[in-house]
């Protein structure tokens, strides 16, 4: 009976574990990162009242934005403008499915064979990725379409052409990875990685993938769609309280989800440093442990934590852009993304491969 | 009945009716948002089927482009009713055509071979291969590699056309009037 | 009984490693995460209509631009710019869709001693996509000006 | 697995025809050019499922052509109606029936 629901309790586990962290976790802590962050690089103190350090301040909006009167403007079209948060959402709690967030555990002999720590080990692997935050272009669209307010609309098709273009190039930088590990699953591009992290060889096709996860996330410096100045708030400007709350809720969990699958293509994900594994690490200390996490399962957390400290690096990379680069205007945004990001991609896949075929 | 089966007939039914609902909506934003249901059903069909690397390709093709395109031209053109051309109140030739088909397609399976109705061949445990991603580009690339080739061909033809289409008019450029110039 | 509810599991089980191969009972994973994300987004919106004050006046609800009363049509048309940009997405990226598996066994081709072969083929390939590029940026498409 | 190739062509043959006649009783080239995603999204099936049936990969290939030929169709049929939406204010193809640009 145990044997049987042991798999279905893992899976469970695991998905608990993501969702709770990321939904009721990541996106709270880093609205408070973020306004702690931008508080320190302008010189300001930023929430301080609400618990200590004001970390509870988070809590305290999110209370807030449920208590708010659920306002719908007139004029919206009914159905689809409350259908387009929820279609916000979807993809981003989607986007972990494929995720691995650790590497390969029996649980401290629980399970005979070791056991992924991954909710979803898909054969398409970083491309359900890419189908996922394809399909969130529909929230955005939608909010604005349904709004009945022009600068919404305008907001709307700014920021799926936005994301669209850069996903292009997202998609050539992920070409480029595939290429240099000759597979689609994550876990074993970080297996590829052990040697050398990708990030080497896959330089440029980093140097494609960062702006194009900034640009998809539509954060500073490519925030058009939502640009203060010119366009009210953009696509959500209609949108308050809780329905508001969803998109920004969404905006972190995908910030989150790409960050992560960046640090494991580019940043061989928990492995601890190139040429040295933890293995290695255990062996060298007699410890008597390994990643699988037989004999003691600290032997698979302390990886996962490696790993969550790196993602959490990135996350600050995000948080500290916002707040130092200023914003471009959209015809040099869309100039970037076709005319700049677009050919280095294909470049770099043409050159990879001839030196991979050549060497 | 085995879970497999009753996973089939809910996504085949939900296939009809998504379909269904794709072809005789009137408003086309409504068609486009049950086609991604539809596509999002098909999906799951290759799942099913065991053709795990098109079941990501569908979404990320149809429902995470071509759909897109639709809606975007669909809130482009921002249609007033008058504009849709609805469809006629009894739609006697979908009538005729569904009914006809459904006959035919019965009058089919009776005289069909025995041969079409037997089960799937189940996906051998060590050949269980088929569909992912690493037997199909083993495949695609040396046997189809042509197929490969002539569909550059044709995407490359596509972006000519789009571009002399889209240069036709230089004159009306923007249908309508832009908002676009009133704010930058 | 539970070989009835859980078939997918069950005969996988014992012996083989559950969650190696590719099977059906990975995407339960898929179709949990879709529900919870559903539940999140609908309990949100229920949970706000269930709590909040309701005290609408048609100024409240007018569309806001900014704090003045808006100005001109709504159901405005914008520059067919937009549509340019979706169709080069589309057709880029069903070119993206077919580097995958060129990509993928791109190294077994090499370790088979084919890496000649398969390089013509992806850069043939790669070479009709920038043309698309050129063409389209030499006519302007990607100017937004 | 316990459904036969007659099942999955069964629905195949369903969607095919629903859209068909959608694209028959359609008066707006929108519409109509969604319909006709829908009889390509039903022969992409059943291209898929004969290859499962036979346990080989033609399927696979096939499909990514129809997927090709359906994106350039989409991109050159929308352009089109765009243009037809400037010179007559209207998709509806009835007003298209002149040959002249």
């Amino acid at each position: 009976m145990f044997e049987v629901l042991l798999p279905w309790l893992f899976l469970l586990g695991k998905i608990l574990l993501f969702f709770g962290i990321v939904f009721g976790g990541v996106a709270p802590v880093m609205i408070w990162v973020e306004r702690k962050v931008s508080a320190l690089i302008q010189d300001r103190v930023g929430p301080n009242r609400v618990g200590p350090f004001g970390l509870l301040q988070s809590l305290a909006d999110g209370i807030k934005l449920v208590l708010k009167e659920p306002l719908e403007p007139e004029g919206v079209v009914k159905p689809y403008y409350y259908l387009a948060p929820i279609l916000a959402v979807i993809p981003a709690a989607l986007s972990f499915a494929i995720i691995p967030f650790g590497p390969a555990t029996t649980l401290g002999g629980l399970f005979e064979t070791p056991q992924r720590l991954q909710i979803s080990n898909l054969n398409a692997g970083v491309l359900f990725l890419l189908a996922v935050s394809s399909l969130s272009v529909y929230g955005v669209a939608l909010a604005g379409w349904s709004s009945n307010n022009k600068f919404s609309v305008m907001g709307a098709l700014r920021a799926s052409a936005q994301m669209i273009s850069y996903e292009l190039a997202a998609g050539l930088a992920v070409v480029t990875v595939i290429l240099l590990s000759g597979t689609v699953d994550l876990v074993s591009m970080v297996e590829a990685q052990s040697s050398m992290w990708n990030i080497v060889p896959g330089f440029f096709a980093f140097l494609v993938f960062l702006p194009a996860i900034f640009a998809e996330t539509n954060r500073l410096p490519f925030d058009l769609a939502e640009s203060e100045a010119e366009l009210v708030v953009g696509y959500h400007t209609e949108y308050s309280g809780i329905k508001f709350g969803l998109f920004f809720l969404a905006e972190y969990a995908i910030m989150t989800s790409i960050s992560a699958v960046c640090v494991l293509m580019f940043f061989g994900g928990w492995e601890l440093w190139p040429g040295f594994s933890w293995n290695d690490l255990y062996a060298a200390l007699n410890l008597g442990w390994t990643t699988e996490g037989t004999t003691n399962i600290l032997g698979t957390i302390i990886p996962s934590v490696w790993f969550v400290t790196k993602v959490c690096a990135f996350l600050f990379l995000f948080v500290w852009v916002r707040w130092t680069l200023p914003r471009f205007r959209y015809d040099q945004l869309m100039s970037i993304g076709w005319k700049r990001l677009l050919p280095l991609a294909i470049l770099n896949i043409t050159i990879t491969a001839a030196l991979m075929a050549l060497v | 009945m085995n879970l497999q089966e009753v996973v089939f007939y809910i996504l085949g039914a939900l296939l009809l009716i998504t379909g269904g609902l794709v072809a005789f909506r009137p408003k086309p934003i409504e068609s486009a948002l049950w086609l991604i249901v539809n596509f999002i059903c098909t999906s799951a069909l290759y799942v099913l089927l065991g053709a795990h690397f098109v079941a990501v390709i569908q979404i990320l093709v149809y429902a995470g482009a071509i759909v897109v395109l639709f809606t975007f031209v669909i809130m482009l053109l921002n249609l007033n009713p008058q504009e849709l051309g609805l469809t006629a109140a009894v739609p006697w030739t979908s009538i005729v055509l569904i009914s006809g088909t459904i006959g035919v397609i019965f009058l089919c399976l009776h005289v069909a071979t025995p041969e079409l109705l037997k089960d799937l061949p189940a996906l051998a445990e060590n050949a269980g291969t088929w569909g992912t991603l690493e037997s199909f580009s083993k495949v695609f690339l040396v046997k189809y590699v042509w197929s490969f080739e002539i569909a550059g061909v044709l995407l490359l033809m596509a972006v000519l056309v789009v571009g002399l289409l889209a240069h036709h008019h230089p004159k009306a450029v923007t249908a309508g009037k832009s908002l676009e110039k009133d704010i930058s | 009984m539970l070989r009835i509810i859980f078939p997918f599991f069950i005969d996988r089980f014992p012996g083989r490693p559950l969650f190696s191969a590719v099977q059906f009972s990975q995407y339960w994973g898929v179709l949990i995460l879709a529900l919870l994300g559903v539940l999140t987004g609908v309990g949100a919106l229920l949970a706000s209509h269930m709590v909040g004050s309701r005290r609408f006046y048609p100024r409240k609800t007018a569309p806001y631009e900014c704090g003045i009363p808006s100005t001109g049509a709504d159901n405005q048309r914008f520059s067919v710019k937009f549509y340019l940009v979706a169709v080069s997405f589309i057709l880029f990226d069903i070119e993206t869709i077919f580097l995958v598996p060129w990509a993928q066994s791109f190294k077994g081709f090499v370790a088979n001693g084919e890496g000649a072969f398969i390089f013509t083929v992806g850069f043939v390939f790669l070479g009709m996509l920038t043309l698309g590029l050129i063409y389209e940026w030499r006519k302007g498409l990607l100017d937004w000006n | 697995m316990s459904f036969s190739i007659a099942h999955i062509l069964f629905i195949c043959f369903g969607l095919f025809v629903l859209g068909a006649s959608g694209f028959l009783i359609r008066k707006n080239a929108i519409s109509m050019l969604i319909c006709l995603e829908l009889m390509l999204n039903a022969v992409n099936i059943s291209l898929v499922a004969f290859g499962r049936m036979h346990g080989n990969e033609s399927g696979h290939a096939l499909y990514f052509l129809v997927i090709t030929v359906a994106a350039c169709e989409t991109a050159i049929a929308l352009a089109i109606i765009l243009n037809l939406f400037r010179l007559r204010r209207s998709i509806r193809l009835d007003d298209a029936t002149v040959l002249k640009g």
